[in-house]
């Protein structure tokens, strides 16, 4: 991408007089701006806030090039309110505090109308005071453990109940088998163990036995899974059909899914429902082994749309490799950006305050067909997808859910917020809203 | 909104598969060509029933993912350059428009059965049992008649045997009826003799549930008691294998590191890169052979293994030639530069081959697993175990037995002596340290079969190795065998009752503790030799 | 309190993996006294030393200096009991002036939150500068220990070491490397610390040795083979032997 | 004639220098922050807290300076007192939050609520009161630092040993750090803090407020290291580091030596951090990682080890380098921050300061692994 020093305006030169402050300050503004203008007049600035470098650019670095090739194709069609879009592109280094960093230089320095950044759940809780702190505007677009609700943040992936429930449903039923036994197997951090504790609470409810519940939390980057897997085997001989839904953390679940392979146990056997095994992690894998394990999601690259195709093929030709794969996240911001051009679009302007308000409600179709729509929790409606991985790394879709799922910011399935909703429209206008005693948490101590 | 999600959790349960209709023609092949599962398993179960030899030919083609289905219900077998009409059999063009079966876990398992039952009948002796095998795993009620009939049939007694323990499964596997209670009793026996999670599974079954006879019952506790004892004496010799496989990784990781630490004193932050980078020879050696010799794919990782060697070795001599050298007897400098080049080496790589994971292939004969008794042994893990003790055998050799180890360690002992000597303690040095580089480029080697393959790979390991050197007592290889073992072991023992990160800390604090108390690890080099 | 012993060294034995390097050593000194310890390499010598300072455990018998068991305390003890000792190679602080080395040395505070509040006083004025004239570098007091020449450094050490004001002084080849003039000044410098300290010197220098005109222990293979003047035990056969045997 | 004439205490001259240098920028930067908006001399707040970062930093780099440039301890591990101290910081302010938490519990933290904890697990009692959570952020590091410390230094683990248990150290703790079950919430750390003593953490004045403490706590923190070092002590420091066992002939007790030193550091570290965390908002495992405490090595090696103004140097030049470079050249920065280790240690072995005033005491030759073992360097 084309690196251009920002030209600095009369007020920066007022900060350059200001010995080392300046120093510190200039150094902020070197942020990189890729720059894809062709129409007239002063930018209007996107932020992308991925990790380019560190643990997390396995996964962030495609989402920063596919924010690219949308801003890059919005400027082609002439912009937004004819003014160019400008990307302003930081790493955040997969360094957490340096995410709250540089969400603050975005918004503070470089003013940008919206952020589309993050993918841990960490990296998101780390930025969402100084988005708060400074009304800005974040599009989140990973699949997350949810019991948030933001009003500066848009979650434009999956919420549990849009990727897990349905996903274990499809377990229960005759078509996934009709598992009888489950065991919940994840990294130790927060999406999993939010995602276990609900899942947990829904299963029993399906009428699940304790004893027919394991749970298990590794360390990030596990790599020898001997033991869990010979306890997950030993789990599944009890002579009910078992399942296993696995949280596991990208990285360590190539070791995993190895250690399935040797240890003999395919998917006829045991199946494995991942959540956080999609198209980019398969490509670091030899998928023979794995045949038949389950994944769920919101969008597959293999399902045939006109508009899937399309955009593959755009991908294709904007990064000139023929074989990159697009995935679920990828999507999110597909969706969430369009949806923030139509609400500046609708709202004229792209002040935070008005395009907040105008993003409810705003409706763009899904590349997997069916029409996401914002809801007053800031999150989407979906259509959840249970792919089987293929041999050729792709996955095959053996089951959808009928109706497009409308994401819940707080989770039914956990006590303590189990009467919670979020709803931005007035009146209620609240995150964190108490439906029994009709009282917004947040606001009632602020 | 609640309703919402409830109302599309009931369609998924009355709802299976995707969606569109069956196809026109209803015969037996149909379901294969429509989209619907049940139909589809509906239609394998017939085949398989009486499909004749083009019945056979299709699942055969179905599991080996050659059967394509075309417009209005058309079934081709499509291998490769050969196509023919499924139904007929007889050779024809392939459309244009042709959409592969699709399969899911469920077709998969029916196929299997199939699969079986075809097999049952085969004149091998060794499919046969094969079979029984598979049918035994199932324990399908729909088979019984299938098995009995086998068993009238069977000569070869250790098929007869296999058919036998299938049948008391599967007997087992369904609802007690009246008067089966003697058959039942003695597959209670059977299952009893042959032990394993899979029979202790349906005893258990059998054990708790109600309706079942009570000396049935009772038989079948006896039974899983005793299953029992047994699986726990065989866990404790897996638990054994786990930490030999663990501490066999470990030992690799570390090895390199006891000659450049151990041996020349060199701190080598980068040690972990080198593996790093070993394991990324090993995927271009198996991308390479693949485009140019793919006969002899199977046996690319044993071509990657000299070759990673080389490479990392001749890296390791460059690092020593333009960066060490000039650090020498500044070891806490070299710690330093060597991490800085482990940063550089990483962004390399990703630059190189982007941040990604790669796919390094396992051949086929290192997947998969050999029973011993109860003992489930990957094979990968044997392998690596193997290898590790030939490196460590290896390494040993060169150490005592060749002029360079001679060198080394004279050069180790006394420097300026050496060089009086006429060695020529630069050359020593650098070969010493390739060494050193190529020794972790075969650790990668291995680590690529167990482990991601990522420009972080490295990281994940370097700890971990100074630990085992610096436990094992720097400088001493023996001391770095037992140390790894230890550690190995130590991990896997503790992991199962206090988990996976409480192990590994606690063997963190162990070896930190254990260093205090001995600040030169389990085989110290003792004597004033070293003092003055 | 003249003739008490001062240092009593009774069949002491240590090992190194199986090498005694220390074979029933005993070894008496009384107060005042100066003792030549001379023999060849890997006779004890330095092990020896290494019992008398607790940087060695003998494996059995006892070491008694004014009536305290060595074998029982370690350097730091031993040293303000007061033994000092003088390496071979000399080892002062590089890093320091020899003003600063000096201060260190100087007997009293030792205690580390003690020498944190420490400040200079009077007295330890003017031991400095007593030194200072002793060791002759008045001249080169606020010199980097690590710029001067191996002899100033030889002396620097030994300042040190008459700075901690010890009772015994245990000197290990305090001429190696020295020219002639140096060696003999040395001599001089030892005498005339012998008036006030008793003072145990290991030299391979036999003219050293002469000029110090003392009682001379030799030491083969770990254990005492011959007491007595110089020129007694240099007439003793077994150890012309030694010396002469190989 | 005064002992510390010589290199001692003119070398350190600059030292005083640097304190009130960095005071002062801490305090024009604050000032200049509550300056209108548009005013020529105004600051963004972003500014501020990238100042505020760097100066916690600096300290970090100050604690390591003191043990690795005057006691010749390599330590690859101060991040995990730099962490301890955030932790405990972090600990105040998430109970400042009481019941403006997502859940709306007064007495709970959100991730405890959320992994449905009932009550609050004893090590978090009292850390309601800022007093105590202060006495937190000392104490829990000194201990720690102590008990590592006395074992380490009393059977004479040192050199490279040394360096690789600090190592392992803060590996342990990253690790327990990352399990929820440990009751710091995982890997996500503490964050969304809202308030200070009261004092919204939001608002500018705050912000400017923290600045000018976390200047005047490293200006304080460098006048003490300058105390320490200049002192006798300091010179003894260098004398242990350079020749251990001439110290222990002398009646010294190196070990004891070492620890004091050692411990002071460890808390100075968690100081660091403490204000760290105030600034930056957030605290997590991740500040563990050991490749965190081997950066902190580096900034003082780039500024010049055994300077102390040069580690306060080293670590703001490093960081902001690291900010212009991750905004500007993401893909460069890792070639940047790798060779940049590399050129010190091989053509800049005395740092930046080295460059024009010799370093009082060029970093001694360390011994080899073989002598470094105990009863090391014997003659």
């Amino acid at each position: 991408m084309p690196v251009t020093m920002p030209n600095l305006s009369r007020r920066n030169f007022g900060r350059l007089a200001l010995a080392s402050s300046a120093a510190a300050l200039s150094g902020a503004l070197g942020a990189g701006y890729a720059r894809a203008a062709t129409p007239k007049g002063e930018p209007i600035k996107v932020g992308i806030l991925h990790s380019l470098s560190g643990t997390m650019a396995i996964s962030e670095t495609t989402l920063k090039d596919v924010m690219l090739m949308l801003i890059a194709e919005q400027n082609s069609k002439g912009g937004l309110l004819g003014r160019p879009l400008e990307a302003v592109v930081v790493d955040p280094a997969s360094n957490w505090p340096l995410f709250a960093e540089k969400a603050r230089q975005l918004l503070s320095v470089d003013k940008a109308s919206a952020v589309f950044g993050c993918w841990t759940s960490v990296s998101r809780k780390s930025v969402l005071p100084v988005f708060e702190e400074l009304n800005g505007i974040l599009f989140y677009p990973v699949q997350y453990e949810g019991q948030e609700c933001s009003r500066n943040i848009f979650y434009t992936g999956a919420a549990p109940n849009q990727q897990a429930i349905p996903a274990v449903d499809y377990l229960l039923s005759e078509a996934g088998g009709g598992a009888k036994r489950f065991a919940l197997v994840g990294t130790d951090y927060i999406y999993p163990r939010t995602t276990n504790q609900i899942l947990v609470n829904y299963l029993k409810s399906k009428g699940i036995a304790d004893e027919d519940i394991m749970v298990n939390y590794t360390p990030f980057g596990q790599s020898d899974w001997q033991t869990i897997v010979s306890q997950l085997k030993a789990f599944g001989s009890g002579g009910k059909k078992t399942a296993v839904v696995s949280t596991i953390n990208g990285d360590a679940n190539v070791p995993f899914y190895k250690e399935l392979g040797n240890q003999g146990i395919s998917a006829t056997d045991i199946p494995v429902m991942a959540f956080s095994v999609g198209e980019e992690e398969l490509a670091g894998m030899d998928t023979k082994p794995l045949v038949g394990q389950l994944a769920a999601w919101n969008y597959f690259e293999s399902i045939e749309t006109p508009a899937n195709t399309a955009f593959i093929k755009e991908w294709h030709a904007y990064t000139k490799q023929p074989k990159r794969t697009t995935n679920d996240p990828m999507e999110a911001h597909y969706i969430g950006f369009n949806m923030w051009v139509q609400a500046v679009t609708k709202a004229g302007t792209t002040d935070h305050d008005k395009v907040i308000d105008a993003m409810i409600g705003i409706r763009q179709p899904n590349l997997t067909g069916g029409i996401a729509e914002m809801l007053p929790d800031h999150h989407l409606t979906k259509p959840v997808f249970i792919g089987e991985i293929q041999d050729d790394g792709q996955f095959s879709v053996v089951w959808k859910t009928p109706a497009l799922v409308p994401g819940q910011a707080w989770s039914p399935w956990v006590a303590q917020t189990k009467d919670l909703i979020g709803d931005w429209r007035k009146p209620i206008a609240c995150g964190n809203y108490n439906t029994v005693t009709k009282t917004c948490l947040s606001r009632k101590h602020a | 909104m609640r309703k919402l999600g409830l109302a599309c959790l009931l369609a998924a349960l009355c709802l299976g598969g995707g969606l569109g209709e069956a196809s026109a023609q209803a015969d037996d092949f149909s379901g294969l060509a429509g989209p619907q599962f049940e139909e589809m398993s509906a239609s394998i179960t017939a085949l398989a029933a009486h499909g004749g030899p083009q019945g056979d030919a299709a699942l055969q083609a179905l599991e080996d993912r050659h059967l394509f289905s075309g417009a209005d219900g058309a079934l081709f077998i499509h291998d490769g350059a050969v196509c023919q009409n499924a139904r007929t059999g007889e050779a024809a063009s392939c459309p244009e428009d042709l959409k592969p079966v699709r399969l899911n876990n469920r077709i998969r398992t029916v196929l299997a059965g199939a699969h079986a039952l075809r097999e049952l009948s085969s004149a091998e002796p060794d499919v046969r049992l094969k079979a029984a095998q598979a049918l035994y795993a199932r324990h399908d009620m729909t088979m019984l008649p299938a098995l009995e009939q086998a068993m009238s049939t069977e000569k070869v007694p250790r098929v007869h045997e296999k058919l036998m323990q299938a049948h008391a499964a599967t007997v087992l596997a369904q609802a007690p009826a009246e008067g089966t209670q003697a058959t039942r009793l003695k597959a209670v026996g059977y299952l009893a003799e042959v032990g394993g999670l899979e029979a202790r599974g349906l005893l258990a079954n059998v054990a708790a549930s109600a309706v079942e006879a009570p000396e049935v019952r009772h038989a079948a506790q006896r039974a899983v008691s005793r299953i029992d004892w047994h699986l726990r004496v065989w866990s404790v010799l897996q638990n054994a294998f786990y930490g030999l496989s663990y501490g066999s990784v470990l030992l690799l990781a570390a090895t390199g590191l006891a000659i450049t630490f151990g041996v020349m004193g060199v701190i080598n932050m980068a040690h972990g890169e080198m593996m790093m980078i070993g394991a990324y020879v090993t995927w271009l050696v198996q991308q390479g052979i693949r485009m140019t010799v793919p006969a002899l794919e199977p046996i690319a990782i044993l071509i990657a293994i000299p070759v990673a060697f080389v490479v990392c070795g001749g890296i390791g001599v460059v690092i020593e030639r333009s960066l060490i050298r000039f650090l020498y007897g500044r070891p806490l400098e070299t710690l330093l530069a060597t991490w800085g080049l482990s940063l550089v080496l990483q962004q390399v790589i990703r630059s190189v081959f982007g941040p990604t994971n790669i796919a390094v292939q396992t051949p086929a004969w290192l997947s998969g697993s050999l029973m011993v008794g109860g003992l489930d042994i990957t094979l990968n893990r044997l392998a690596i175990l193997v290898f590790a003790g030939l490196v460590l055998a290896g390494l040993m050799f060169v150490l005592r037995r060749t002029t360079l180890g001679l060198q080394m360690r004279a050069v180790t002992q006394n420097r300026r002596m050496a060089a009086l000597m006429g060695i020529r303690t630069p050359k020593v040095d650098a070969l010493a340290f390739g060494l050193g580089a190529g020794l972790a480029g075969l650790a990668g080697v291995a680590v690529s079969q167990i482990d991601n393959v990522s420009p972080n790979l490295g990281q994940s390991y370097i700890i971990d190795s100074f630990m085992v050197v610096v436990f094992g007592g720097v400088g001493n290889l023996w001391g770095t065998l037992a140390a790894a073992m230890a550690l190995g072991m130590g991990g896997k023992v503790l992991e199962p009752t206090i988990g996976a990160v409480s192990a590994k800390i606690a063997i963190l604090v162990l070896v930190i503790v254990y260093i205090q108390r001995h600040p030169r690890g389990m085989f110290p080099v003792r004597g004033r030799g070293i003092e003055s | 309190m003249t003739d008490a012993l001062l240092l009593d060294v009774r069949n002491v034995s240590v090992s190194f993996d199986g090498f005694r390097a220390i074979n029933a050593l005993s070894l008496a000194l009384k107060a005042g006294e100066m003792r030549a310890i001379v023999g060849p390499n890997g006779a004890g010598k330095t092990t020896m030393m290494d019992i008398i300072t607790g940087k060695t455990r003998p494996d059995s018998g006892t070491v008694t200096f004014k009536g305290h068991d060595l074998t029982r305390l370690d350097e730091p003890v031993i040293a303000r009991l007061g033994i000092g000792r003088k390496f071979q190679k000399p080892t002062v602080f590089e890093a320091l002036t020899v003003t600063e080395n000096l201060l260190l040395s100087l007997k009293g505070i030792r205690s580390p939150f003690s020498v944190l509040f420490a400040r200079e006083s009077v007295q330890e004025r003017q031991r400095l500068a007593e030194l200072l004239s002793l060791i002759r570098l008045e001249n080169m007091a606020d010199f980097r220990a690590g710029d001067m020449s191996h002899g100033q450094k030889q002396w620097l050490e030994i300042g040190m070491l008459m700075g901690q004001e010890p009772d015994l002084l245990l000197v290990d080849e305090p001429v190696a490397g020295m020219t002639d003039a140096e060696t003999m000044a040395t001599a001089d410098l030892l005498r005339e610390i012998n008036k006030t300290r008793s003072v145990v010197v290991v030299e391979h220098d036999m003219d050293f040795v002469r000029a110090l005109d003392v009682p001379v222990t030799v030491l083969h293979e770990g254990s005492v083979l011959a007491e007595g003047t110089l020129d007694e035990v240099s007439a003793d056969p077994r150890v012309i032997e030694v010396y002469l045997g190989r | 004639m005064n002992a510390f004439s010589g290199q001692s205490v003119r070398s350190f001259k600059s030292v005083v220098w640097t304190a009130g240098l960095v005071l002062g920028l801490a305090v024009v930067l604050a000032v200049a922050s509550l300056l209108p908006e548009n005013s020529p001399f105004h600051v963004s707040a972003f500014a501020v807290s990238l100042a505020g970062k760097y100066l916690a930093y600096a300290m970090l780099a100050l604690s390591v300076d003191l043990v690795w440039g005057f006691a010749g301890i390599l330590t690859l591990g101060h991040a995990a007192f730099f962490g301890l101290g955030g932790y405990a910081m972090g600990m105040y302010l998430m109970r400042e939050i009481g019941a403006r938490g997502a859940y709306g519990d007064a007495s709970l933290p959100d991730f405890m609520v959320f992994l449905s904890w009932k009550r609050l697990p004893w090590y978090w009692w009292g850390t309601d009161h800022f007093a105590w959570a202060m006495l937190l952020v000392l104490v829990v590091p000194a201990l720690l630092a102590g008990i590592f410390g006395w074992l380490a230094f009393r059977s004479r683990v040192s050199g490279v040993y040394l360096s690789i248990i600090t190592q392992a150290l803060t590996y342990a703790l990253m690790l327990a750090f990352f399990q929820n079950g440990f009751g710091f919430g995982g890997n996500n750390g503490l964050t969304d803090f809202k308030d200070i003593l009261g004092a919204d953490l939001h608002r500018p004045a705050t912000r400017a407020v923290l600045l000018v403490v976390t200047g005047g706590a490293l200006a304080a923190g460098l006048l003490a290291s300058r105390f320490i070092v200049g002192s006798r002590f300091g010179n003894l420091l260098v004398a242990v580091r350079d020749s251990e066992n001439r110290t222990r002939f002398l009646g010294y007790r190196p070990d004891q030596v070492k620890l004091l030193v050692w411990v002071f550091s460890a808390m100075l570290a968690a100081i660091g951090g403490a204000l760290y965390v105030i600034q930056v908002g957030i605290i997590n495992p991740g500040e563990f990682a050991p490749a965190n405490s081997i950066e902190a090595v580096i900034w003082v090696a780039v500024g010049g080890r055994g300077t102390l103004s040069g580690a306060v140097l080293g670590a703001i030049l490093v960081n902001f380098g690291k900010t212009l470079f991750t905004a500007w050249l993401p893909e460069f920065w890792l070639y940047g921050l790798g060779l940049l280790f590399i050129g010190t240690t091989l053509f800049l072995p005395s740092g930046l300061m080295g460059l024009w005033r010799p370093v009082r005491a060029a970093p001694p030759e360390e011994i080899t692994p073989e002598v470094s073992a105990p009863e090391g360097e014997h003659s």
